[in-house]
């Protein structure tokens, strides 16, 4: 039964992501990322880490998708029909992408993972969020104030950049 | 290192340490005295000339012979430079016979004419710098004839060429005198390209550079130097014929023998006491003496020595059957100076080495002795008729003998002694030769004859042209305008002194007796005096005199008649058997044109091409290079991409 | 006595040069190039001097870059000397050739006395690093000093001329390192000359090592066919830089050639050098033939450098005593030649404003003094004995003939009959530029040379009468240290 | 392990859709929208890997958020970008954008 969860989630990430690059409207591209984020996120519940999932879905779908959706507005007509790419680059792009598709699953294929023989950790909220803020062994305090620097950096920089600039 | 062999002849090196001096006083000062250039020039050759004759009378007559011989002296000796322990350039002195003799010709006629040209080069813009190069010349002709090193006379060899080449084109701004000029130089140098080639092959077998060791190893026909040397073989013929045959190209070059007699005649443009010291008496003659200086390893190559003689013959009839027809004085000069060296040089080939076999050497320097006198007074005769006349060419002159009486005296002496007629010198001289002649090779002799009997005729159509023929000046102008300078007098003193001097010299050369002092070996022997053959090359001259006076003692249409019966052969004659078209032809078209031009468009096109293309190629990779960096994302992510596909591949299947 | 003195000297004038206002640099130039002259000459007689004048002297050493073994470390020996000597002369006569350019007159002489140092410094290396530092110090200057001072396709010129040098240069780099990597790894890495010469190679190494370096060394030498940055670099380059490319530069390529691709490589040189010889007869020749056609007379000269730079070559490649000696020679007596010749040229088409002969004509007239000079440097170059030209022509012949067997007699013969060639473009051009009625009625108008032209002519003409009529004491030093150099490879 | 196999290669599969994606569009927005979806397949691969090889440790999990944050950082800054370029350029095709060149 999980089975066939996880073969309905993968089919509809394939198939929605396969859609949102080939969709000739942009709009419905977008759409169609957001269904792949969530189910991206439905994956990550069916490996049990809730709390990633739920990230998945408040910055991702609630965030990036949002954001994605605002600037088609601000940037294009809704109806707007995208230009078909060249036949020829389709075709060859598709192929060398195939190709490193296949080189890469025939890795994973061939390759035997070593499993960690200790004993699964709990990944409660609670525990990530110790993890997160511990500055002692095994917490990842550094790299959070870091990626909130940047966090920052980001926001005054996209600002910036979009600020529009007065004409003189 | 130093080997300087101090002995009662060194004063001998102050007859060429004089004209370098002065030679380079009157070169970088003459400009600011221009008067005192000439006396200089002339006082230091006299002192020269006297030192010379004394060092010959203390040599012939004081020193005398030693077991037999005249004893070879090397009066200084030093090394100038080193090839290598065996190899080495000495500048020395070297005095035997022949040098002795050289000394003496070279400081009479250079000092005649020096003194010659006080009266001729008179009021001449470079009269310094003209006496700086004559000084130049007498100093490498003298070092030429001294030379105890076969490379030493080669350097004064190219001296004199280039002595000769800034005499010739001393009037620098007439082009036919430029032109002649090159031509000289380049038709020598080519010539001393064979003479360098020659010294190599020769040094490398014998060992030496030093004359005396050269011919001393190669004498001998047994010694181990000379059996490798005639051993080792290049397209069949051994290496010691191809030296000698090579050094006698140089030789030929010099002495202005077929084929490499062009520049001669060219050579006139100069001032005529230039042609009369460098193109008729001394330089000419290098040739010559070059032959008899290596003489004994001539001997021992039969072939070459067998060359020198057919080419000498052949340059000798030829050069007279054009003198016949040439109507400039100084080119009929020029051809009957080529012929005599061609006799000179015939003379070497016919003769012996041993004793009383050895009269064609002898005769051949007594010839070159002879011969420098007279040449000389003729050239220098001619000379002052063309300063009278203000023209070369034989048709605006005749009937002189009025106007220039001392002239006319010594030119008739010259041309007589010339022909042959006794007792003149040149009557003995070359009745020497055509003996030597008749006993070893009876062709050359009946060319030596034919050629005796030319040679009177064109010198007697010389002089009666100039002198009888019609009346002077010419009333009908022929073709020159004769400048109205009638009645200036016939020459300066100081042109006319070494006119008698030299006539003296020219009445009285012949009575030397000359093979007691020169000769091929050393010995001493008499010539004998033969009555039968002396009469047939005197009968030769006088049927040569006879004709001409025939034809040019007074003015008539008969020369005309018999060049215009003659035709083609007459014409071809007078232009030189196209000789001198032929080498244009080989110069200009083929060489120029095949060579020369196809090779400067290979290096602009082929060569540089290659260069420019490389640097091409690399501009052009750039500029595909720079497509790629065409500013689009995608381009540039499609690289990036491929890149990362192809380095994770090579991480996990190559390493 | 203190070799680094040789570097200081023009250092210093260098930094005078750059201090001192516009007006004195010349001045500035001038003393500094005399006093390298002076302290040259002391060299000279200090070494001949010595006991053992034939052997590495005045050594000095200081450490450069411990880490990896570089010294600075020098010396000389007669052949450097020989070298030296050359440079500080046509220094002397560059800077007076140039004494009255008015564009940028600091940066000129600024250039130009750089060159020198460089050229200084190459000659008196004896580590190869060092070596290569002023090896391109002597190189880069050109490409400003033809660039901005030069006429006619000067930027392509100055271009062409440094890229293939550089070219040569990053061969010789390869060569550099190859021989610090080898060294290495028989044990301790080094770039000093002595000690790799020590250095026991194999055959392979030694095959792959020698055509580097030396076909980098004989693009400056303008070796046939890398010899085409010569004409178009000399015909557009001002008088001094010519006669510095010339007279120096060239010098360097013939000079690397000898003292390291055949030192160091003694085996593979001889192993290639049928090869070499063949080319270097193809350069004289061919160079000499390519001359005759050219009527710019600047032109003329830069082939007929490529013909006369031949027999550095071949004298090399010949591998004898005498024809080495006789190389080293050639590299002199050409230098100083070539650098009176460019001069003479110089002056004279600073005149009459034209370099085509035919163009010319008569010019003997209004320029005797330069008239002269042109002749003399025409003889020297088509070998007048008592010129320098003809000692070391003849001393590469005769040691050229040396070599009993008949592909070298070939090759020598053929190297000889150049001689007639160069007599005769040599004689064409003083036909016609000095000779002849004059074209113009201009050119009746002309001076002749100033004092310190006359001055530059005269040191040069009397460098090649010193060294055409007393050749001894030169060709018996570099004879001597030739030995000492490759004693134990050439006949 | 062939469970994790199978979702490594769901993750492969989203992620060269988004490259394929990425190559073949010429709108920007939709660029970034691929560039999502192979942030994601990335984040993926982490949390599989943290899943089923070490179990007992939590890196995995931290690199997915952390890069689910520079994500939307970078969704920002690129956002702000392209509306620029649109002023600019009044097109976000980046055919037309090539002042990147030289």
């Amino acid at each position: 039964m999980s089975n066939f969860f996880l073969y309905l989630i993968s089919i509809m990430i394939l198939v929605f992501g396969a859609l949102t690059v080939t969709s000739h409207k942009i709009f419905r591209a977008a759409i169609y990322l957001l269904f792949t984020l969530i189910n991206v996120a439905a994956l990550y519940f069916y490996l049990q880490y809730e709390f990633i999932a739920a990230v998945q879905i408040v910055v991702y779908v609630g965030g990036i998708v949002v954001l994605i959706i605002f600037s088609l507005f601000l940037t294009h007509r809704v109806g707007f029909d995208l230009p078909e790419p060249s036949k020829l680059k389709m075709f060859f792009t598709f192929l060398s992408v195939l190709f490193a598709f296949m080189f890469c699953y025939s890795l994973v294929l061939g390759n035997e993972f070593e499993q960690s023989s200790s004993v699964a950790s709990s990944v409660s909220i609670n525990s990530i969020g110790r993890a997160m803020l511990n500055y002692g062994q095994g917490g990842f305090v550094l790299p959070f104030e870091v990626v909130s620097i940047l966090l920052l950096a980001a926001l005054v920089g996209s600002i910036a950049i979009a600020f529009k600039t007065k004409k003189t | 290192m130093t080997k300087t062999k101090m002995n009662n002849y060194s004063y001998i090196s102050f007859v060429l340490i004089i004209p370098l001096m002065v030679f380079l006083i009157t070169g970088l000062f003459g400009k600011k005295l221009p008067a005192l250039s000439g006396i200089l020039g002339t006082v230091g050759m006299l002192i020269a000339a006297c030192l010379s004759y004394f060092a010959a009378y203390n040599y012939f007559m004081v020193g005398g012979r030693v077991d037999g011989l005249y004893p070879t002296v090397i009066a200084f000796k030093q090394t100038w430079l080193q090839f290598s322990p065996s190899l080495t350039i000495d500048i020395g002195i070297m005095l035997d016979p022949i040098s002795v003799m050289m000394l003496v010709v070279v400081t009479t006629v250079s000092f005649m004419v020096h003194l010659y040209s006080i009266g001729y080069m008179h009021g001449e813009e470079r009269y310094s710098t003209y006496y700086a190069f004559l000084s130049l010349f007498s100093f490498s002709m003298l070092g030429l004839v001294i030379s105890t090193n076969i490379f030493q006379m080669y350097m004064f060899w190219e001296l004199v060429g280039v002595s000769s080449f800034l005499l010739v084109g001393f009037y620098y701004n007439k082009p036919s005198a430029v032109a002649a000029a090159k031509k000289a130089f380049i038709v020598t140098r080519f010539a001393d390209l064979g003479f360098l080639a020659g010294i190599l092959i020769l040094s490398f077998y014998s060992e030496s550079l030093d004359f005396q060791t050269i011919i001393h190893r190669m004498m001998d026909s047994n010694s181990p130097i000379f059996m490798n040397a005639n051993a080792a073989s290049f397209m069949g013929v051994s290496a010691l014929t191809w030296a000698l045959c090579l050094i006698f190209i140089g030789g030929a070059g010099k002495s202005a023998m077929f084929p490499l007699h062009i520049w001669l005649p060219d050579a006139m443009e100069g001032p005529t006491p230039v042609s009369a010291l460098i193109h008729a008496a001394t330089m000419v003659v290098a040739g010559v003496f070059l032959v008899a200086r290596l003489f004994p390893v001539y001997m021992q190559i039969p072939a070459a020595h067998d060359l020198v003689m057919y080419v000498g013959a052949f340059s000798a009839f030829f050069a007279a059957v054009i003198a016949c027809t040439q109507t400039d004085i100084k080119r009929v000069l020029a051809y009957s100076t080529m012929s005599q060296i061609g006799y000179m040089m015939f003379a070497l080939g016919v003769s012996g080495y041993w004793g009383h076999g050895g009269l064609g050497f002898s005769a051949s320097m007594f010839h070159l002795f002879t011969h420098a006198m007279f040449k000389a007074l003729l050239f220098l005769g001619a000379g002052a008729v063309i300063h009278y006349v203000h023209s070369n060419e034989m048709g605006d002159m005749g009937g002189l003998r009025k106007k220039m009486p001392v002239t006319n005296a010594v030119f008739l002496i010259a041309c007589l002694a010339i022909s042959g007629v006794p007792p003149l010198s040149g009557f003995f001289s070359k009745e020497e030769i055509l003996t030597a002649a008749f006993e070893n090779n009876k062709i050359i002799y009946a060319v030596g004859l034919v050629t005796a009997c030319l040679t009177a005729f064109y010198m007697f159509r010389l002089y009666l042209t100039i002198f009888w023929n019609k009346p002077f000046p010419l009333s009908e102008g022929g073709g020159h305008e004769v400048p109205g300078d009638v009645h200036h007098s016939e020459a300066p003193m100081t042109m006319k002194l070494p006119l008698l001097i030299l006539a003296i010299a020219t009445l009285v050369a012949g009575f030397i007796p000359f093979s007691m002092y020169v000769s091929a070996d050393g010995t001493a022997f008499e010539s004998e005096f033969h009555i039968i053959p002396a009469l047939v090359a005197v009968t030769a001259g006088l049927i040569g005199i006879f004709t001409a006076v025939f034809l040019y003692a007074k003015k008539n249409d008969k020369p005309e008649m018999i060049s215009a019966a003659l035709g083609g052969l007459y014409r071809s004659a007078y232009r030189k058997f196209y000789v001198d078209e032929l080498y244009l032809f080989i110069t200009k078209k083929i060489i120029f044109n095949f060579i020369s031009t196809p090779a400067a468009w290979i290096d602009k096109n082929v060569v540089d091409g290659m260069m420019n293309l490389i640097a091409d190629v690399t501009g052009n990779l750039s500029e595909s290079a720079k497509t790629l960096q065409s500013g689009k994302i995608s381009s540039y992510v499609m690289w990036f991409f491929a890149a990362a596909i192809v380095l994770s591949m090579m991480i996990v299947y190559v390493f | 006595m203190n070799l680094s003195l040789l570097i200081l000297i023009p250092a210093l004038t260098l930094l005078g040069i750059l201090l001192a206002p516009a007006k004195i640099a010349r001045a500035i130039a001038l003393g500094g190039s005399f006093a390298q002259l002076g302290l040259a000459l002391g060299m000279l007689f200090a070494y001949m001097g010595l006991h053992d004048a034939s052997h590495l002297a005045f050594e000095e050493t200081h450490v450069w870059f411990a880490q990896w073994n570089i010294n600075y470390h020098i010396g000389v020996d007669a052949i450097s000397i020989a070298m030296i000597l050359l440079t500080s002369v046509v220094l002397v006569a560059g800077v007076l050739v140039s004494w009255n350019i008015e564009n940028k007159t600091k940066e000129f002489f600024f250039l130009l006395v750089m060159l020198a140092t460089g050229a200084f410094g190459f000659f008196i290396s004896q580590d190869l690093f060092t070596q290569f530092f002023f090896f391109e110090l002597a190189v880069i200057p050109k490409f400003l000093l033809i660039a901005i001072w030069g006429s006619g396709k000067k930027e392509y010129a100055a271009m062409k001329l440094v890229l293939m040098l550089m070219g040569g240069s990053s061969l010789v780099l390869i060569g550099i390192l190859g021989f610090y990597f080898y060294s290495s790894q028989a044990g301790t890495p080094s770039f000093d000359l002595t000690a790799l010469s020590h250095l026991s190679l194999t055959h392979e190494q030694q095959m792959f090592l020698f055509p580097m370096l030396f076909a980098g060394f004989a693009v400056l030498s303008a070796m046939f066919p890398f010899h085409t940055w010569a004409p178009d670099g000399h015909s557009s380059a001002p008088t001094a830089a010519s006669m510095f490319l010339a007279g120096i530069s060239m010098k360097l390529g013939g000079y690397g050639c000898l003292r390291v691709a055949v030192y160091l490589l003694p085996d593979a040189a001889r192993a290639y050098s049928p090869y070499i010889i063949t080319l270097a007869c193809i350069g004289i020749l061919y160079g000499a033939f390519v001359t005759l056609k050219q009527s710019d007379i600047k032109l003329m000269n830069a082939y007929s450098s490529v013909s006369h730079c031949g027999f550095v070559v071949l004298g090399i490649a010949m591998f004898t005593r005498t024809a080495m000696t006789g190389a080293v020679l050639q590299m002199i007596s050409h230098g100083v030649m070539t650098a009176l010749f460019f001069a003479v040229i110089g002056m004279i088409y600073e005149r009459s404003h034209t370099r085509i002969g035919s163009e010319m004509g008569g010019l003997f007239k209004v320029m005797p003094f330069l008239g002269a000079v042109f002749i003399i440097a025409g003889l020297t170059s088509l070998g007048l004995p008592g010129f320098s030209g003809f000692v070391a022509e003849m001393t590469v012949f005769v040691g050229s003939f040396q070599n009993a067997d008949l592909f070298h007699r070939m090759a020598t013969i053929i190297a000889t009959a150049s001689i007639v060639v160069t007599a005769v473009y040599i004689l064409r051009a003083v036909g016609t530029t000095l000779w002849g009625p004059i074209k113009k009625a201009e050119f009746e108008k002309l001076t002749d040379a100033t004092w310190n032209e006359k001055l530059a002519a005269g040191m040069l003409v009397a460098s090649i009468v010193i060294l055409g009529t007393m050749p001894l004491w030169l060709s018996d030093m570099i004879g001597k240290t030739t030995e000492v150099l490759f004693g134990n490879v050439i006949k | 392990m062939t469970e994790m196999k199978f979702i490594l290669s769901i993750s492969f599969a989203l992620f060269f859709i988004g490259a394929y994606g990425f190559l073949t569009r010429r709108n920007m927005i939709t660029m970034l929208m691929a560039v999502e979806l192979m942030l994601n397949a990335v984040n993926i691969n982490f949390v599989v890997f943290n899943k089923y090889l070490f179990a007992d440790k939590m890196d995995g999990l931290f690199f997915s958020i952390f890069i689910t944050t520079i994500a939307a950082a970078e969704a920002a800054v690129a956002i702000a970008i392209i509306i620029n370029l649109y002023r600019k350029f009044k097109s976000i095709d980046e055919d037309d954008i090539d002042t990147l060149r030289w």
